[in-house]
């Protein structure tokens, strides 16, 4: 069936100003919320310009099915979706291949830093409810991932945040949003630890030269450093 | 996060002289509604009844009309009970409420010729609009059928359809796409009975004590357009009738809320 | 694909008769029997009009799958399904959201009346079967499960009956049939106890005043009793 | 309701001198063919063996041809056990044991060109029509494949083809619509081994107590069109001749019945 | 869409020999080899022509599902696929209606010669991958399926190998290639087990005359022998 | 089958000193590259790493192109972990890890424009060759990624266009058919971390030892064009950029292996 066509753009760097007024290294406004969602025991609200994601933590509890129980660690199962309306062409419910692999990396950029040895048989669910995507939301999905597991008062090492790197007209750019994901050439998404720098997402698909790449993951290290701010900030604001 | 049997026995006592949350048997939480809440759908709502939160984004699409109505758009209504909301949602047979859910509110809309599906045809047996209302369940506190079916009429109220460009694809950025032709207002009032009380509005709490649920759809002329009855108990005809007559007074409250709501997103 | 468009009728009353000559309180010729499927443990053949009904019972007997199981009272199990020939346009075999909505309106219409008490941590399986449809499909199904319940020997408060009422050229009409039902204005599946007459099932579409509302519910008190009668005489007939 | 070892012990001895129900080795329970059952099929049967009952209901609409046989129509057999035969066919491996069943029938009419699906065109390459024979066991008391075979044949010999609107609808309900052409009468026999002993139309305690069973498909001509072996046990050489013998020789007085039944209906 | 038509033949037999070169009574080259999958307890890759079948075994273990488990013996889970990349038309992944016959009929060929009362309540796991189809794929999988058991050292009564009878041209001949199936009259799976001669698998489609039925028996008996032989080089070969 | 814990504690010391089969930390064992083994197949490749053995067939459909690009044709990369290579791919959660393994690996074809897609459109909007690559693991001792990824760029350089006949079939046996344009050769390189040392190639055991695994997909001119990290445990900056050196270095080595094996096969 016919299906949107996204419009397109001659230039995505124009004076040395993105489309959307940004510099190069400048994230999108951010706003996070953390308890949205009462009956979880955890939840937060993530928007990263016009990409919008919820979260919800409900655990640690018995685990299910029984048969995936662990007798050393808690079980972290992350079920990442976009909801039918977040895009422009509906996307029908249910898992997808997409959704399936994402929800893996989401886990895996989110278990190391939570002391899962301290709820043996246990399992804690995370889901990440997409509700509008304008790019990063895989990245934006972990970020409120992370707040919302603090949130649940789960014993952290840390917070996690994420975003994504590109490269528009030929030049590295901090967090793409819509159409610089959709017409530009590469895109690296990207999730940091707030208190070791270590790296727990990163993917990338496009073009870079090694240079390229050793500049966009230090860039990235440097970009995401406000997001740590804002989740902090959120807690903060949730337990005044 | 389920309730004890003993406690279930407690509630089920107490509701003949108060309510857990202190309301009258026929008194509704307050209830909010935004639309216009979504930049990627069509149409959009947030409904919350106390702490029950849905919502619902009104997708459109280009298909192929059914055989018996080649000029006739279509409308689908579906519900997904997110893990989000709880994560009781996951085990059991919630599918089977899922399903309930979206085919009463559904029934309601479709019946009541609330969309003018006439007005989405595209070209004659080959292409209509199709009306994707997706309800998404963000926070359960009992009563979603009226949270839902109030979201999901404000959802379709502010929707508007998109242009559809020469070449055939559709172009949903255009300024000047026309409304989605909503000419009714139905809107769902559920009531339950617990230990022979009827009790609006009911809490998870006091779903989970309840014998019966009945839900009336009204229309704007103050007729009925859908009903169904929930739950393993039976009810009296006199119960029934009692029910219809406060789902009708409570209907009109609340669609006077819902038109306030789509006219401050128009405005 | 093509598919099979009804005939269609300028009036479905002519001189205060409907199209197959019956009153508008009337109901279609209702054929019961039971024991039709000597491996049941219950069973019940249906016929209303030209709506033919297949149910059967097994059980009460374990309870699967195990995790369903109740400690205090027997579980009842309802499976509606139209059969793939039922129908003008064939039936993809399998659950459908439409059936499987049914199935539950059609336990909730009968499990008030069953002393599910009795059979604690046990199943009881029925299953209900359209083989012809020509309207009333989920009433005459409920007709046809309660008769196959006592047919099982399955201790009862009562009996269970149900008919659809309906408007047809701005009339009520009891037990709407196959074109009333394409081309009426409103249907109300409605199904009652035997003995202290509550209603177990209620559904509608359509419009109805408040009064029409009132009228109908009455109507199809009256109208169903005949049914109770036909449930009860082929209990009788058997057990001779 | 499941055979306790012991039983099934004592049958396998007991078979050599007797049959659970008095029959012969060699002789087959009482069969009773109904066809023209159901009004909104192209064509149906019910057929019973013993205490065994299957219903047949076939369906046609309309299709797109296979690519490598752009001319002809496509037959698509079917079979459901249903909980209502047995709650057995509810747990366990019982998807498999349908699957067999509908492509055992599936092949010996399709082989056999039983249907003349040359005549099934409608537009070459675009539109044929589908003949759909779903197979529904109403009760299941052993050698469902005779009695679905039987059923099924009956049902497609005594179905109709609807008739086409000029608009391309399809009209049921014209009385002028022409007979399916069904050219052949393929009859499968189905026999086991137990404890040595070839055995007709086993029950459904017999099957428990079954090493093997072989069912033949037989045409007019007393040519053999599908054969299949089922069950965990080999056969011999002889046993198998054997069987083949008897299955030609069954298949000619249950063809007979069918052809008086199919009669009976068209008068 | 539009799909590979199969190039036509006007015969199937010319001066007595079969397209191929073959007589009537003789198989295609067979080629055997056992242990190719090191991972697996037993395995077997067979070549029967252009066909070309993967069979590996895993087990005697625990078995699962474990509500399928038999407390007398082990059960034989048998899986069969054509792989998506075997025929001329690519082949959808997952279970078909046809591979779940088969796995059928392949589990029955093969369980009466294994001595499965030796291990109660496991599992024997049998995949049998097609990664070429030219005809006889189900006889090619049972013969790999056999070799491959005994290679894993299962206690068996005998060798189980199989190939399929048919009729061309009016003519009864053994092991049909992908041209004599599509265009031949009769087609007829066939397995037997070395020691007893005893026949476990058996189908037919098409037309035999009585007589053509027992030709054909007696045909396939005398046909198959070799195949045994080469089995049992494979499995010396592998023990040297 | 599943390691023992103290195995695993045993394994992570050990590594620092010496890999189980005495290979170096940045040594890869010996690869095997076949390609042109099935004849049904388009294109095919197996490649063996140790242990570990891949078969990949392409095959070519007609299809229809997306909206978004109605003269391209489509790629589809998938696996399936059969039950043949181990029955642990029967329990558990490997349908995860089979989905990952096929977009890692599609990625890096579709990203470095690997396949000229504007050469396979065929009737612009209307019908596109759709290439397929199923990857079918035959067995698995670790490292099936960059087993996969080779198998695949291998199948598709030899694979080539079937034949479209004038009424629209498609021909597979004709001669003159034309060679798949693959412009690129992407190689993924595979690296773990265990227990703080960066090992290349890591076998089963490894890589149930392992703590986090990242793969880099390098094109000819030396270019990254896909990466993918997965496992529990986190990197740092360092240790990531150590990988991209490495992995730069060993697929430089490998595509000259890929290049010689298509060579083989085109003479």
């Amino acid at each position: 069936m016919a299906s949107n066509v996204p419009k397109k753009y001659e230039k995505l760097i124009v004076n040395g100003k993105r489309l959307d007024g940004r510099k190069l290294d400048e994230l999108r406004p951010t706003k996070i919320e953390v308890g949205i969602i009462p009956s979880a025991d955890g939840s937060a609200y993530v928007e990263v310009g016009k990409t919008k994601v919820m979260a919800a933590v409900h655990g640690p509890k018995e685990m299910f099915p029984r048969h995936m129980m662990n007798e050393d660690r808690a079980v972290l199962n992350v079920r990442y979706a976009m909801l039918p309306f977040s895009t422009s062409d509906r996307i029908r419910p249910g898992p997808s291949r997409r959704s399936n692999e994402i929800s893996k990396v989401a886990r895996h950029a989110l278990e190391s830093v939570i002391f899962l040895e301290e709820y043996p048989t246990m399992g804690i669910d995370l889901t990440l409810d997409v509700i509008q995507a304008d790019a990063g939301t895989r990245a934006t999905a972990i970020t409120a991932g992370a707040v919302a597991l603090a949130h649940a008062g789960i014993p952290m090492k840390g917070l996690v945040a994420a975003t994504a790197m590109g490269k528009i007209d030929g030049k590295l750019a901090v967090d793409l949003n819509g159409p610089e994901d959709n017409f530009g050439d590469t895109d690296m998404p990207f999730a940091m630890v707030s208190t070791n720098k270590d790296i727990t997402l990163l993917q990338m698909d496009g073009d870079f030269t090694p240079d390229e790449f050793k500049k966009a993951l230090s860039m990235a290290k440097k970009a995401i450093e406000p997001i740590f701010e804002e989740q902090r900030k959120a807690l903060l604001r949730y337990h005044e | 996060m389920s309730m004890l049997k003993q406690n279930r026995q407690y509630l089920r006592e107490k509701i003949i002289s108060s309510r857990e949350d202190g309301r009258s048997h026929t008194e509704y939480r307050p209830i909010t509604i935004k639309t216009g809440v979504l930049d990627k759908a069509e149409g959009s709502a947030r409904v919350t009844i106390g702490k029950s939160d849905v919502l619902v984004g009104v997708k459109m699409d280009i298909g192929t009309p059914f055989p018996d109505s080649p000029k006739e758009g279509i409308l689908m209504v579906n519900s997904e009970f997110s893990a989000i909301a709880s994560p009781d949602f996951e085990n059991g047979p919630p599918r089977e409420d899922s399903i309930e859910l979206s085919r009463v509110i559904d029934r309601g809309i479709r019946e009541s010729h609330t969309i003018d599906v006439g007005k989405l045809c595209i070209e004659e047996g080959e292409k209509v609009w199709m009306v994707f209302a997706d309800i998404n369940i963000l926070n359960y506190d009992g009563n979603l059928i009226d949270a839902a079916g109030i979201a999901t009429i404000a959802a379709l109220m502010t929707a508007n359809i998109p242009k559809i460009e020469k070449d055939g694809t559709i172009n949903r950025d255009d300024e000047s796409k026309s409304a989605l032709p909503v000419t009714e207002i139905p809107v769902p009032v559920s009531a339950g009975l617990i230990n022979g009380i009827i009790v609006v509005d009911m809490t998870k709490n006091e779903e989970k004590c309840a014998d019966a649920v009945m839900t009336i759809t009204t229309k704007k002329d103050g007729n009925f357009c859908a009903m169904q009855k929930a739950g393993p108990s039976a009810l009296s005809e006199e119960q029934i009738l009692n029910i219809a007559e406060l789902s009708q007074k409570e209907s009109k409250k609340i669609r006077s809320m819902i038109e306030k709501a789509v006219k401050a997103n128009k405005n």
